[in-house]
């Protein structure tokens, strides 16, 4: 037996032992995700367990070192442990930003003590991390912030706001872009910093979108101390690590369009909605829609594949990362588009509906904004025309 | 006839538009919804507006209407399309109105029209069974009882259906479809009221074995299907004057939005990317214009060919005032994705429109039917 | 009986005795409009015998004043003379550029001598006028020219190119965008003029297209003979009358999208190929893509009405021709490419087909053109964007 | 399998591009179409390529040939849809031999793969009876007659038809549909050949009484239906490789030429309205290579879900390689619309292809089909 071999055995009779029943049913809605941090309230106690339980073995991590209470595994022993975690259907144990976002770059940027500070929390799922970036007059032209952290020998003082921050009312610290140098030219003078949410001086306010909900706020300094130990990476060259970060939350969105596990799929709510006839979909030109839309979601889940098999074999991917979240994002606003045109009158009920709280028309509307969040269709053309494609300025 | 405004048409026009600014811009539709208004709807507005004459504009003249004909009615539709104001306008001044004018009797028309352009009296047209608006399928029974009808069933998603006295019931009579006019406070009758997403309301209406006499009945016994193919024709292109305005508001002010907002230190409507899409969002505008002002004469003068003009208007301003509402939200960014700002609200009202009497799907196919392919 | 009455019946009268009856026919094709010129061929006797007596009338250009040949008709007679010619199915007794373009600037810009001198041979027929517009290297940028005029006292000496001149090898005389002037600015020092194609040193290529066809030319000019009274409008701001006849070019264009009389139209020979099935076309999607088709066409041709009732009544249109030319050749292009998916194998046959020569096929090549031609569609949209929705360069 | 080329592949890669470019580049398309050669193939260049292996490459090691397999035969489509080079490996070196190793009998197998392996023999399949395909209506006919089959009907547009040598032939055998091998030089077959428009050629064939020999069925009586199916989905996924390759070399070339011609001064590459579409097309390309390259190691794999794949393959190649060599005749502009310049033939063979074996209606409809909608 191989060891790879031996570690999937080992793993199948772990999982068995330790995944609660509960957490191997499908979701059945966003409310059913582990997103931990000092505010969460457990949806039940087999979520608490299966948290604590794979924290323990550093499985909610399964590929940082073990040094910080990650998994400490290698690229095939993590892709045994999805593929056993999905063969019972277990749910991931933790979403977070620490997890998909500053964890990652301070394993890259972070100095020691930084990452013997923050990765074990985030492991845990002890702490929810906000994500301070756009500012209200800084959309797609990021690096022009204005947010100003004053050096004031051994801190700084943050002055000005952020505005999208996803579920920044469940924050409890925040990684944030800010301006340590103002005569430097505008990429230059900007660090990322790390600050307790409690911290005096931090007003978090809920930004309600056209959807009725509140899933961004915006967030106000006034006079916040941040330590100087605190930076992430070089001082001044916050703009680095801020790349890195948007290139990977870009991957991250990128596969918003594709069908997600226990969400039916667009075709079968049609035939419940429409019925068929002769033995098709009763609704040719709806149909011809969906098909376009499954064939382009297939496409799209292929090129994510793709382009996974490209990078394990050494290749260098880049702005790609434009193209999937542009691409991802359009494909889920098209996908919100049929299925308000699946739902007829039905989608327009504000209240009511298949889950009797405006579910439908709500998640429409709120995915218009995927082409606005985390930088503009138009910002990741550009970047695919002047990176990828080479076009001239 | 010349594809403009005459004089009086201008007005008109002109008179909406100023009204509108200071009696219900699109704050009026806000506060509606933060006082949480029941009906969604003023009474108090409604009266001023039957002041300025709109509820009879279609009336004919002869009952105490003002005659001023479709072209009239859908240059206020339009107009309130750009503000998004909530008013019975639809349901009573043009569907119950031209359902009168179309197939009302003497006497119906009498007692009803006058209250009518008085603003005393709101209707609401119930045909649709399913989700999707298919007029032809009626399963809503109407028996014949003694001195009237026995009516039972169910319609839903009834625009102005939680407002309305009056309610014009499409029922199946045996031999074919028939029109009955059903009083909302009938025994039997249950409005089941609920919010919708640009947040106004609609009901869906439960008639449960409801006794009317026979004068409820409007036209004739099983002849009622061709008269609401015409009335729902006329509604379409009402929907679509609405929408036109809507359309081009929305797109003005996402004009005006991109000239002054700056990025990269200069203002984005100069981004060619931005450009070319306002400019082919233009183009269809001016288009959509040309069959809303054709459609509408075109009503006023019983064309022939007024069911084929209907669906490609209504089509054709589905597509155009839903892309312009998408493109309102893109072009101003995150901004445009809050609630505090007003643009997304003409996302949402346009999806009812789209979806009320048919949407792009459902016209395309009904042109492509009667041009006979 | 009123004035106009009277007009139309003795419209009327005219027609039915002096149309012979061939022209009443559809056309079949091109080959069977009139172009006139020296070189010209008539199809037959009817069809001189027509444009003889139209043009003896002045009748060709209805609304041109009769002191040069024109017809002298106010635009209530002339619609008249339109609506009795349609009524018998009257062909056009003559299309030419001398009508449609150089005429109506001879009338706005041309001097007095010039216009006694060109107009009336245009009315007539006797002269086909080809375009001299762009150049190799001067495609959307039209300013930017090079062809020579230089000034030898009493003449310019010509020497340059111009491509893209429409069916350039029937044509007699050119109206011609040449720099006069190298020290001004590239829009103050181009002349618009006139010459005979026989001129010594004039040369015309054809350009063959990808539709194997070659209905535009290519003219050399070396060292060709240019009479200094043959300038249209001030030396030095020929500019002003291109930008002219480039409205008016881009508001004939803008027509091409709507079907025409005696062409069939797509729904037509749509069940033609593919038959129907419980009454409707037997293929829902195409069906769906031709409804939409059909409607813009129909809405295209209704803001061409309004366009014009508009400006009947005063309103000035300007720059809504970039849009009628935009939106026309993209609904022709669109209407090519959907003939193409209806004809399915068919329609790949390169010398065969309907009418034995391929026509479907190259028709749809050719169609490709029509938004790069007379001003691409990009610069159309450029035009709306800035001269109509007013945004900032 | 991970969706990356192997090493083995990549070397057949590197050898198929560097062939093409120097024996058969673009200029050979415009030369075989203006020296008028009748066939528009080049008999010499086929037998360059079979000294290169390709009509092997699909042929099983025991009948003479490579056995690459799929994968490595549409790694050479590809690059043949990069030059736009006429040859039979279509009809001959995929479908042929597809059909061969479906549902060839041992003898047949022995007799014809060595054949087409050495490139002495053209084959071509003849499936179609209207110009929309449709391999499910065959009213072509296959009578039994003693010792054999007498057949008769008409096929039309047969891709590789005025060139091959045998046919594969489609026809009804009263319980179902069969496959013959017909040679084309049989008593009772005409072949009408006729230009396509880039300037190859097909035929329609008529099959007048066509007496066969038992051994000229191809796979079971009755039963060709399936196997005609299988067919078909490695032609259209071969197809769509080449498509994949003409999508590629169209859009580099026309970034390469936005980049250097200017306009107003500056490159009209600068222009955000080009860079958007540019952008826009590249995702779609993308997506394409991911399909495409799933689809045949699919094919290899002899995968259960090969008929949704393959419908979804070739109808979004169809969509985008459409696009990008409309974008290649636009971005070009005038020079882009004449014969002299290039890349208008992309345009024309891309219509070619997309027509051939279901165009994106048909895939469409079928991949809605197969997912029971």
């Amino acid at each position: 037996m191989s060891n790879l071999d031996q570690f999937r055995a080992e793993t199948r009779e772990w999982l068995e032992a330790n995944c609660p029943p509960a957490m191997r049913s499908p979701y059945r809605s966003e409310a059913d995700l582990c997103w931990g941090g000092r505010k969460f309230e457990f949806q039940s106690e087999e979520q608490r367990l299966w948290l604590e339980r794979m924290a323990e073995k550093g499985w909610t991590a399964p590929t940082w070192p073990s040094e910080y209470g990650g998994g400490g595994l290698n690229r095939e022993q993590a892709k045994i442990l999805k593929q056993e975690m999905e063969r019972i259907g277990a749910r991931q144990p933790l979403y977070s930003f620490g997890l998909f976002m500053i964890g990652p770059a301070l394993l890259k940027f972070g100095s020691e003590a930084l990452k013997q500070q923050h990765l074990p929390p985030i492991i845990r799922g002890e702490i929810h991390w906000a994500q301070g970036y756009s500012e209200p007059n800084a959309g797609s032209d990021l690096a022009s912030l204005q947010a100003r952290a004053e050096d004031k020998g051994d801190h700084y003082l943050l002055n000005g706001s952020k505005v999208w921050t996803s579920y920044g009312d469940r924050g409890d610290w925040m990684f944030c872009l800010v301006r340590t140098n103002t005569e430097a030219p505008k990429h230059k003078g900007i660090s990322l910093v790390l600050f307790d949410m409690t911290t005096p001086g931090v007003t978090v306010k809920p930004i309600k979108l056209i959807s009725g909900k509140s899933p961004f706020t915006e967030t106000i300094f006034d006079n916040v101390r941040v330590e100087k130990d605190q930076v992430v990476g070089e001082v001044d060259d916050g703009w680095t690590v801020a790349k890195y970060l948007l290139t990977h939350e870009r991957e991250m969105i990128g596969g918003t369009g594709l069908a997600r596990t226990g969400s039916r799929n667009l075709s079968e709510r049609a035939i419940d909605a429409l019925g068929t006839r002769d033995g098709v979909l009763d609704h040719p030109a709806l149909r011809a829609d969906i098909a376009k839309f499954e064939i382009d979601s297939k496409a799209l889940a292929l090129t994510l594949e793709r382009f996974r098999d490209e990078a394990k074999a050494g290749a260098s991917l880049g702005a790609v990362s434009s193209m999937l979240k542009y691409y991802g994002t359009e494909l889920n606003m098209r996908r919100q588009e049929l299925l308000m045109a699946i739902g007829g009158s039905e989608a327009l009920n504000w209240e009511g509906g298949e889950n009797g709280a405006g579910d439908l028309p709500r998640a429409w509307l709120r995915s218009r904004g995927n082409s606005i969040e985390g930088g503009t269709s138009e910002i990741q053309l550009n970047i695919v025309a002047k990176r990828i494609l080479g076009l001239p300025s | 006839m010349a594809l403009i405004l005459n004089e009086e048409q201008q007005m008109l026009q002109d008179a909406a538009r100023d009204f509108l600014a200071e009696r219900a811009p699109l704050a009026h539709l806000r506060e509606l919804r933060d006082t949480d208004n029941e009906e969604r709807l003023s009474r108090e507005l409604w009266a001023e507006m039957a002041e300025m004459g709109w509820p009879a504009i279609l009336v004919p003249e002869e009952h105490g209407g003002l005659g001023y004909g479709y072209g009239g009615l859908g240059i206020v539709l339009e107009q309130t399309g750009r503000t998004l104001t909530p008013s019975p306008l639809l349901g009573t001044a043009l569907t119950g109105v031209a359902a009168l004018a179309a197939a009302g009797s003497g006497a119906q028309c009498a007692e009803i029209l006058p209250k009518v352009a008085a603003g005393e009296l709101l209707l609401a047209l119930a045909c649709d069974e399913t989700a999707r608006h298919d007029p032809g399928f009626v399963s809503c029974k109407a028996e014949s009882s003694e001195n009237g009808f026995t009516i039972s069933g169910r319609k839903v998603a009834v625009h102005d259906g939680h407002a309305a006295d009056l309610l014009i019931v499409s029922a199946d009579t045996g031999n074919g479809i028939s029109l009955f006019l059903v009083p909302a406070d009938s025994e039997g009758v249950t409005v089941e009221r609920y919010p919708v997403l640009d947040i106004g309301a609609a009901a869906n209406v439960l008639l449960d074995e409801v006794r009317l006499p026979g004068s409820a009945l409007l036209g004739p016994l099983d002849g009622g299907g061709d008269i609401l193919n015409q009335v729902l024709d006329a509604a379409r292109v009402g929907i679509a004057a609405e929408m036109l305005g809507l359309a081009q508001e929305v797109f003005e002010r996402t004009m005006d939005y991109i000239k002054q907002r700056k990025q990269f230190g200069v203002p984005v409507g100069g981004f060619q990317g931005l450009q070319h899409r306002a400019a082919e969002l233009y183009a269809e505008i001016e288009l959509c214009k040309s069959l809303v002002i054709k459609a509408l004469q075109s009503l006023d003068e019983g064309a022939d060919d007024m069911a084929e003009l209907a669906s490609a208007t209504k089509a054709k301003l589905c597509e155009t005032a839903h892309s312009a509402a998408n493109e309102g939200i893109q072009m101003h960014g995150g901004i445009g994705m809050t609630d505090e700002f007003d643009i997304g609200f003409f996302l949402k009202r346009c999806q009812i429109l789209e979806s009320l009497y048919g949407d792009r799907y459902f016209h395309h196919d009904r042109f492509a039917r009667l041009r006979n392919y």
